[in-house]
């Protein structure tokens, strides 16, 4: 693991009234690693990622990527600079095609969208590599499907192909296998394990199997607290994280379907 | 308890359900399972109404809910924990629970005492709520209709490991009371160590019965429609 | 034949200004057997709203596609100075038989208009004349802030020599005068005077009652302030107010007389400056056009309407160089009459013959 | 773009023939009212397409739309007022009727005028932008109610009309017919452009789903406040041209009812369609000349016949036309 | 400025608050709860004065022809929910704000139609007519004060239905899922026909307190309705709470906006207010969802 970090959060402090939901947090990911974010429910793993992602602003605390500081950046200059979320509830361009989806975000990485004359439809710096990465995740054939009726699981596909069309330096990704029957979860898991290396991803899930089959690191978060970082079978094995978190599901019975 | 037969529903042009059938007796715990987009979901909309059903009958302690509104097919003793929590965003925890609570067996004492976590959460609104937390919340809120049948549709998605066990065990408790539960999940394995029956729907069709003992012999049936 | 474009206000609370006129034209128009100098008549109505845009696109209308031969009934001087471009550049006529902007009397005077019910200024002219000689020492002035608003209190101010302690324009059709009723308790004037017509005029003064003012500061206005649009919905609140006017429903002449009678017996109640003016119009053109023929030729309707003699309501009446008419102007007071209704009784002479201001600066 | 001959070319090709036979026919039949009410219906149909723009492409719905129309008619008409005084606008600028000054300057007044409104309004999000977007308007709508050197309320007479160069003379109707059907085509052609370039997408893609956008890394706003000025200088020329048909200009072109119809034509005509609008904008006066001239009472029909519209046709009129694949 | 004529200025927006507060309660419900863009609104105060200023010269009480006024509202509301609106819920807010405005022009015409274009003014009955002296020397007209009365009653009993009883929950929850609160077992239909109706009616309440005040006329609840729209969009819409201060605070600067600033300047009061509120704050003063 290379000695920079690409991200890193310093004493980040983000409270709701009473409730504070990220709690002096510190958080490096290495660039190339897949780094999976657990805890339980209401630990903070949104907020932080809306944090990351600029979507909040922390109340006190620093956020740095690549060794330059973007707490007070907006989301799109975030973007530019490759740091990238997906949602935990689906969110596409649903009347649009499928390519359009993506087009859309291979637009927006190279910058100039006031154009106001050539048609973009048909614009072959556009729509030519956004078919690439279509095909990438596995949706050529439905290039021109209306993103809205696509299958559940396609759209969240869909969804991080047009994360990648932004080409991220870091992706963020909150539950990407939320709803997803097992099969749909396993093409993203695929999928997600082809783009290790290449990618820097953070990653927020309760499947365990996917983040214990996926993850270089893994940090426990509890009460807005990294409370454990680690490599996977440390953490498997750190009491306190199974009392917190795991409980009985880190059973074996259940690891053995991955 | 409800009996649904030949049930036939659709979206606008295209039809989802084709004749699905589906019993489920008094204290019976019943699953369906089946990959995605396969139907579960329209099959409890059709139940509840919110989908109107093109053929076929549904009925419930013996009443036809043929044609009835969703709010009177609820008032005959469903409760359901929908798809996608669909909590309402702009009440309080509390509010979201007691607005349409019915006196019972169940309490909002006795929901506190199962999520800790919501009693905490009390005057949050709705959408200020994690996810998990808004799925602890959908469960309290069919419980406290305290309904005559359960619906849990994906209950546990999104749920941290400890909290979805906490479930599962509320669930064995709820069943070992006499609730009956019609309950949609992707883990098969939870669903065999808790359920009566199962059903595989597949398609819009009920393709597979037969409990727990026979889905766990059945593997190559799981292979070929769940994947798993 | 004639066609007669009839522009008016018939709708929302001036809607009864449009509905004067109206009865007061086609009342003259029975009397004259539907005929204007002998030729048939067809009237086309517009209903402005009060509005000079819509104004402007009715005119526009009814000069080029129903080709109408003289445009009137306009009751609001800023519908007139709208619609005034399009009639006259047409070199349609346009005959005002209620409102009388100043700027049609002065420098925009043209020979195809003419204005046969008064000119803004003159009415409160005359009451600025009798609230000077009457000694009132402080004034506090109330109007709607459009034309007419303007020249009423500026003819009134070139009359009236106490001191101005108040000037209040309020918003065309403000139905509320709570705020302004208020600023004039605190203000203590001697006197109010007050241009508010039709509805606006019958929210104010009920309002004013309301307030308790009516007991403290006697109110003055002109007749569009205190006519029969506004007399019946207000009730007692209204009596004993001064106004002055060029002519009142008991105005003692034998036109008036008859005008009068028919109108209460045609639509069951007593006629307004506004029915008054409007019936005048109407046996004016018909004077004017039977002296000229026909509305063919426009010269010489012109000259017949610069000179021709009709029989009055008002008693006597001429044109000005300006087209503006030279008339009287008395003191009413408002009374009840034997059936108890409020009327405006005559008390004094005001101004006669008087002529407007703006004549000297209109060369046509 | 039709290769063989389709329903919607036909329907094209018709509509151009009908369009420019209008002004001879109108005048062989004696009734050249119809020219000017034409020039009326073209005017309105930029204005409603303006709008779509910004509401049908980019979901902004400006309830404000009309102070632009206001303010692009008062530059021609404040100009026009002070050519014909003779007298100097701010004590400096000479007044002028060349329609070469004016209606650029009549843009880009309401373009920077709906830049200043953008900025502020586009924060806001659903009702609150259509509020806000109001409350500009209304505030436009007293300024101009102030300017009592230009008649307040009551509203300001143009001398006459635009003028160009001695070979087009706006005072003719039918010149002038075609000078506006010239502009509509060209601008509503550009605005077509725009909404199919990758401005336009932006515009599409932030309609759709504008959080969407800032995470694909697209400053939205900026985007939006681009749009709104665009639609406001076209709205400008519009304004520009109206202040010349109807030789007249008054604050009344600004009021919210105003607003309101231009929504009205727009979703009658089919938002997001461009072409839509400007059809919604010749259909809503036509019904309004056509149901006015066979009762005094026409409203009591157009507005059950509104309601019919929106229920059964969804996308607006143009939503009823014989489509192509949805090209989106 | 003296005491008294600031008292006086203070009991004026008061006045206007209170008026304005029948409208907004209405509209915000039926804006922000039931998520319906409801133009039409201004038609129920018109209607409202209407029957009112009917009922009036038929029965001679004030009483009975506000009563009936209220019921008569109310059914129309009901009735033009069950026929009409209730499937515009789930539609665009464009189409809504079609729909409405079409039924805006249907009943100024069916009013002109009805009762003739000319404005009603109705005389108040002898013992409402004068003003009392609440503080000595400076009088008050009685029935401004009622007006205040009255719309501060309905505020506080708005307040405590939407806010703390159960029916207000269930109003709230089907404005933001209408499918969820039914699959729940309400019958959200008929919920939300009586609150709209009951939104009409407090219109309708509105008009005819303004009949014997302003004057009953056609298209009378056109320019009170875009007041009313910004008094619940600087509240926040949905929130009663928030169209109760806002309307307090519309009323108070525009009223104190007329006596200070010169005239077309006054008119723009609210609006300038408006835009700064929504400035500073996107969502009005309490936005109702989070
Ligand atoms: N806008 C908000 N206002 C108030 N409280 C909030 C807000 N957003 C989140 N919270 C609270 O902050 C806590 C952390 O929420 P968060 O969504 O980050 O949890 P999470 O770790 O993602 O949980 P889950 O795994 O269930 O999605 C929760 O208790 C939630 O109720
Ligand atoms: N509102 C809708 N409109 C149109 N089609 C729909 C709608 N909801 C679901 N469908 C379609 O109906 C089919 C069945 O969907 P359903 O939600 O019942 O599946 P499911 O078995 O519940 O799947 P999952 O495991 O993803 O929840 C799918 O093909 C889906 O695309
Ligand atoms: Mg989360
Ligand atoms: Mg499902």
């Amino acid at each position: 693991m290379s000695a920079k970090p690409l991200l890193q959060a310093r004493g980040l402090i983000k409270t709701f009234g009473a409730l504070v939901a990220t709690n002096n947090l510190n958080l490096e990911v290495h660039p190339g690693e897949i780094h999976a974010l657990i805890g339980p429910n209401g630990a903070g793993k949104s907020t932080l990622v809306a944090q990351l992602a600029g979507e909040l602003p922390p109340n006190s605390g620093r956020i740095l990527f690549d060794g330059a500081d973007v707490t007070a950046a907006d989301i799109p200059a975030r973007v530019a600079a490759g740091l990238v979320r997906s949602f935990q509830i689906t969110s596409i361009f649903p009347q649009f095609s499928a390519l359009t989806n993506v087009a859309m975000a291979v637009q927006a990485r190279a910058g100039h969208s006031f154009r106001f004359w050539k048609a973009a439809g048909t614009d072959p710096r556009l729509v030519d590599p956004a078919m690439a990465l279509l095909d990438q995740v596995g949706l050529g054939s439905l290039a021109g499907t209306p993103a809205g009726e696509m299958a559940y699981g396609e759209q969240r596909q869909l969804e991080i192909a047009m994360a990648l069309a932004t080409r991220p330096r870091l992706l963020l990704l909150d539950e990407p296998l939320a709803g997803m029957g097992r099969e749909d979860a396993l093409a993203i898991i695929e999928l997600l394990r082809s783009l290790r290396g290449s990618y820097t991803i953070l990653l927020i899930e309760h499947d365990m199997d996917a983040v214990f089959s996926l993850a270089d690191t893994i940090t426990v978060l509890v009460y807005g607290k990294a409370i454990a970082t680690g490599r996977p079978d440390e953490i498997r094995a750190n009491p306190e994280v199974q009392q917190a978190y795991l409980g009985q599901e880190a059973h074996p019975r259940e690891v053995q379907h991955a | 308890m409800l009996e649904v037969k030949g049930l036939e529903a659709g979206y606008g042009g295209c039809q989802v359900l084709f004749g699905v059938d589906l019993r489920i007796g008094p204290g019976e715990v019943v699953s369906m399972i089946g990959r995605n987009g396969m139907g579960k979901t329209t099959t409890i909309k059709a139940i509840m109404g919110v989908v109107k059903p093109r053929k076929g009958e549904v009925s419930f302690c013996r009443q036809s809910l043929h044609h009835l509104p969703a709010y009177k097919v609820a008032r005959c003793g469903i409760g359901l924990v929908p798809e996608g929590r669909q909590i309402f965003p702009n009440l309080t925890v509390e509010e979201n629970m007691v607005a349409t609570a019915t006196k019972g067996e169940w309490t909002l004492h006795r929901v506190y005492e199962l999520f800790p976590r919501l009693r905490e959460r009390r005057t949050n609104l709705g959408n200020k709520l994690s996810g998990g937390e808004q799925q602890m919340l959908a469960i309290g809120r069919a419980l406290l209709t305290n309904p005559k049948l359960l619906i849990l549709d994906e209950a546990t998605e999104g749920l941290a490991p400890l909290i979805r066990s906490e479930i599962w065990r509320c669930m064995a408790m709820l069943k070992r009371q006499g609730q009956s539960i019609l309950v949609v999940d992707k883990n098969v394995d939870a669903l065999i160590d808790l359920g009566d029956r199962h059903f595989i729907v597949e398609k819009g069709r009920m393709v597979w019965s037969g409990d727990s003992a026979q889905l766990t012999r059945a593997g190559d049936i799981r292979q070929r429609y769940l994947g798993v | 034949k004639v066609k007669i474009g009839f522009i008016s206000t018939f709708s929302g609370p001036q809607g009864v200004l449009g509905r004067e006129l109206m009865d007061g034209f086609s009342l003259a128009l029975k009397n004259l057997g539907g005929k204007l100098g002998g030729a048939e008549v067809t009237v086309i109505q517009g209903d402005d709203q009060g509005k000079p845009d819509i104004g402007v696109q009715l005119a526009e209308k009814m000069v080029e596609r129903d080709k109408v031969d003289v445009v009137t009934g306009i009751n609001f001087s800023n519908v007139l100075l709208a619609v005034a471009k399009p009639v006259l550049d047409s070199k349609t006529f346009l005959l005002s038989i209620n409102a009388g902007p100043s700027q049609l009397a002065g420098k925009d005077c043209n020979p195809y208009y003419f204005n046969v019910a008064h000119q803004n200024d003159n009415v409160p002219e005359a009451m600025g004349q009798f609230l000077t000689a009457k000694g009132v020492k402080t004034v506090y002035l109330l109007a709607p802030n459009y034309p007419a608003g303007k020249d009423m209190l500026g003819g009134f101010k070139r009359f009236f020599h106490g001191r101005v302690v108040g000037e209040v324009y309020t918003q065309f059709n403000q139905p509320d005068y709570a705020a302004e009723l208020a600023q004039i308790r605190q203000a203590k004037p001697d006197a109010v005077f007050f241009f508010y017509p039709g509805g606006m005029g019958i929210n104010f003064l009920k309002q004013y009652a309301q307030s308790g003012l009516k007991g403290q500061v006697p109110l003055y206005g002109p007749s569009f302030s205190l006519d029969q649009t506004i007399l019946p919905a207000v009730g007692d609140a209204a009596v004993g107010t001064f106004s002055t006017a060029f002519w009142s429903e008991t105005a003692n002449n034998k036109a008036n007389k008859k005008f009068v009678t028919d109108f209460e017996a045609a639509y069951g109640r007593i006629p307004s400056p506004y029915a008054a003016t409007a019936y005048d119009g109407a046996y004016l053109l018909d004077a004017a056009i039977k002296a000229a023929g026909s509305t063919k030729n426009k010269d010489a309707l012109r000259k017949a309407l610069e000179t021709v003699k009709f029989d009055s309501v008002r008693g006597k009446f001429s044109f000005n160089t300006n087209h503006n008419p030279i008339q009287d102007y008395h003191l009413y007071e408002v009374t009840k009459d034997s059936a108890g209704r409020l009327i405006n009784s005559y008390r004094s002479e005001v101004f006669t013959e008087h002529k407007d201001a703006y004549s000297t600066t209109c060369t046509m | 773009m039709a290769k063989s001959i389709s329903p919607r070319a036909v329907l094209g090709l018709l509509l151009a023939l009908a369009l420019l036979a209008l002004p001879p026919v109108a005048l062989s039949l004696g009734e050249p009212f119809y020219i000017g009410l034409a020039s009326r219906m073209l005017v309105f149909a930029l204005a409603a397409m303006s709008l779509d723009l910004i509401l049908g492409y980019g979901g902004l719905v400006c309830f404000g739309h009309a102070a632009f129309l206001g303010v692009g008619a008062y530059v021609v008409g404040i100009l026009g007022h002070h050519a014909a005084e003779q007298t100097l606008l701010f004590g400096i600028l000479p007044g002028t009727t060349s329609g070469w000054v004016t209606w650029p300057l009549a843009m880009l007044c309401a373009g920077f005028m709906a830049f200043l409104i953008g900025l502020v309004s586009v924060r806001t999000q659903g009702l609150y932008f259509i509020m806000i977007t109001l409350a500009f308007a209304q505030m436009a709508y007293f300024f101009f109610v102030t300017l009592k050197g230009y008649g307040g309320d009551d509203g300001l007479s143009l001398g006459q009309r635009s003028t160009f160069s001695d070979l087009v003379s706006l005072r003719d109707k039918s010149t002038f017919y075609y000078v506006t059907l010239t502009m509509a085509v060209l601008v509503g052609g550009g605005l077509i452009k725009v909404t199919r370039s990758r401005f336009g997408m932006v515009l599409r893609g932030i309609k759709e789903n504008e959080r969407r956008m800032l995470h694909i890394g697209i400053p939205t706003f900026r985007y939006k406040v681009a749009a709104f000025t665009l639609a406001g200088a076209v709205a400008g020329l519009a304004g520009a041209l109206l202040a010349n048909q109807a030789n007249f200009v008054s604050p009344a072109m600004m009021h919210w009812t105003r607003s309101g119809e231009l929504i009205v034509m727009v979703i009658l005509g089919g938002m997001g369609s461009l072409l839509g609008p400007a059809a919604g904008a010749v259909v809503f006066l036509t019904l309004e000349e056509v149901l006015s001239a066979y009762t005094e009472h026409w409203q009591i029909i157009l507005g059950p016949l509104l309601i019919l519209v929106v229920y059964f046709a969804r996308q607006g009129l143009y939503g009823m036309l014989p489509r192509r694949r949805a090209d989106r | 400025m003296g005491i008294f004529l600031f008292a006086e200025q203070v009991l004026n927006g008061l006045q206007l608050g209170t008026m304005l507060f029948l409208m907004a309660s209405g509209l915000t419900l039926v804006f922000g709860i039931m998520n319906l863009v409801n133009l039409a609104h201004g038609s129920f105060y018109m209607m409202g004065a209407y029957f009112a200023a009917t009922l009036f010269k038929l029965t001679g009480s004030l009483v009975l022809a506000a009563a009936g006024a209220f019921v008569g509202v109310l059914v129309l509301g009901m009735a033009l929910e069950i026929a009409i609106l209730h499937s515009f819920y789930r539609r665009d807010h464009l189409d809504q704000v079609l729909a409405t405005f079409g039924m805006i022009l249907f009943f100024n015409e069916l009013v002109r139609m009805v009762w003739g274009p000319q404005a009603y003014f109705l005389a108040l009955p002898e013992a409402l007519n004068g003003s009392v002296e609440l503080i000595p020397g400076a009088p008050y007209p009685i029935y401004r004060l009622i007006i205040i009365v009255a719309g501060l009653t309905v505020a506080l009993g708005l307040y405590l239905l939407i806010s703390r009883s159960r029916i207000g929950m269930l109003i709230r929850a089907g404005a933001s899922n209408r499918t969820m609160i039914e699959a729940l077992g309400v019958n959200i239909r008929v919920l939300f026909t009586v609150v709209f109706g009951l939104g009409a009616a407090l219109a309708g309440l509105a008009g005819t307190m303004a009949g014997p005040l302003l004057a009953v006329q056609v298209g009378m609840g056109d320019s009170v309705l875009i007041t009313t729209l910004v008094v619940i969009v600087i509240g926040g819409i949905g929130s009663v709470r928030g169209a109760f201060l806002a309307s307090l605070l519309v009323g108070l600067s525009d009223t104190f906006g007329r006596m200070l600033l010169p005239a077309s300047l006054a008119e723009m009061t609210i609006y300038i207010l408006m835009a700064v509120i929504l400035y500073r704050r996107p969502q009005g003063l309490f936005p109702a969802h989070g």
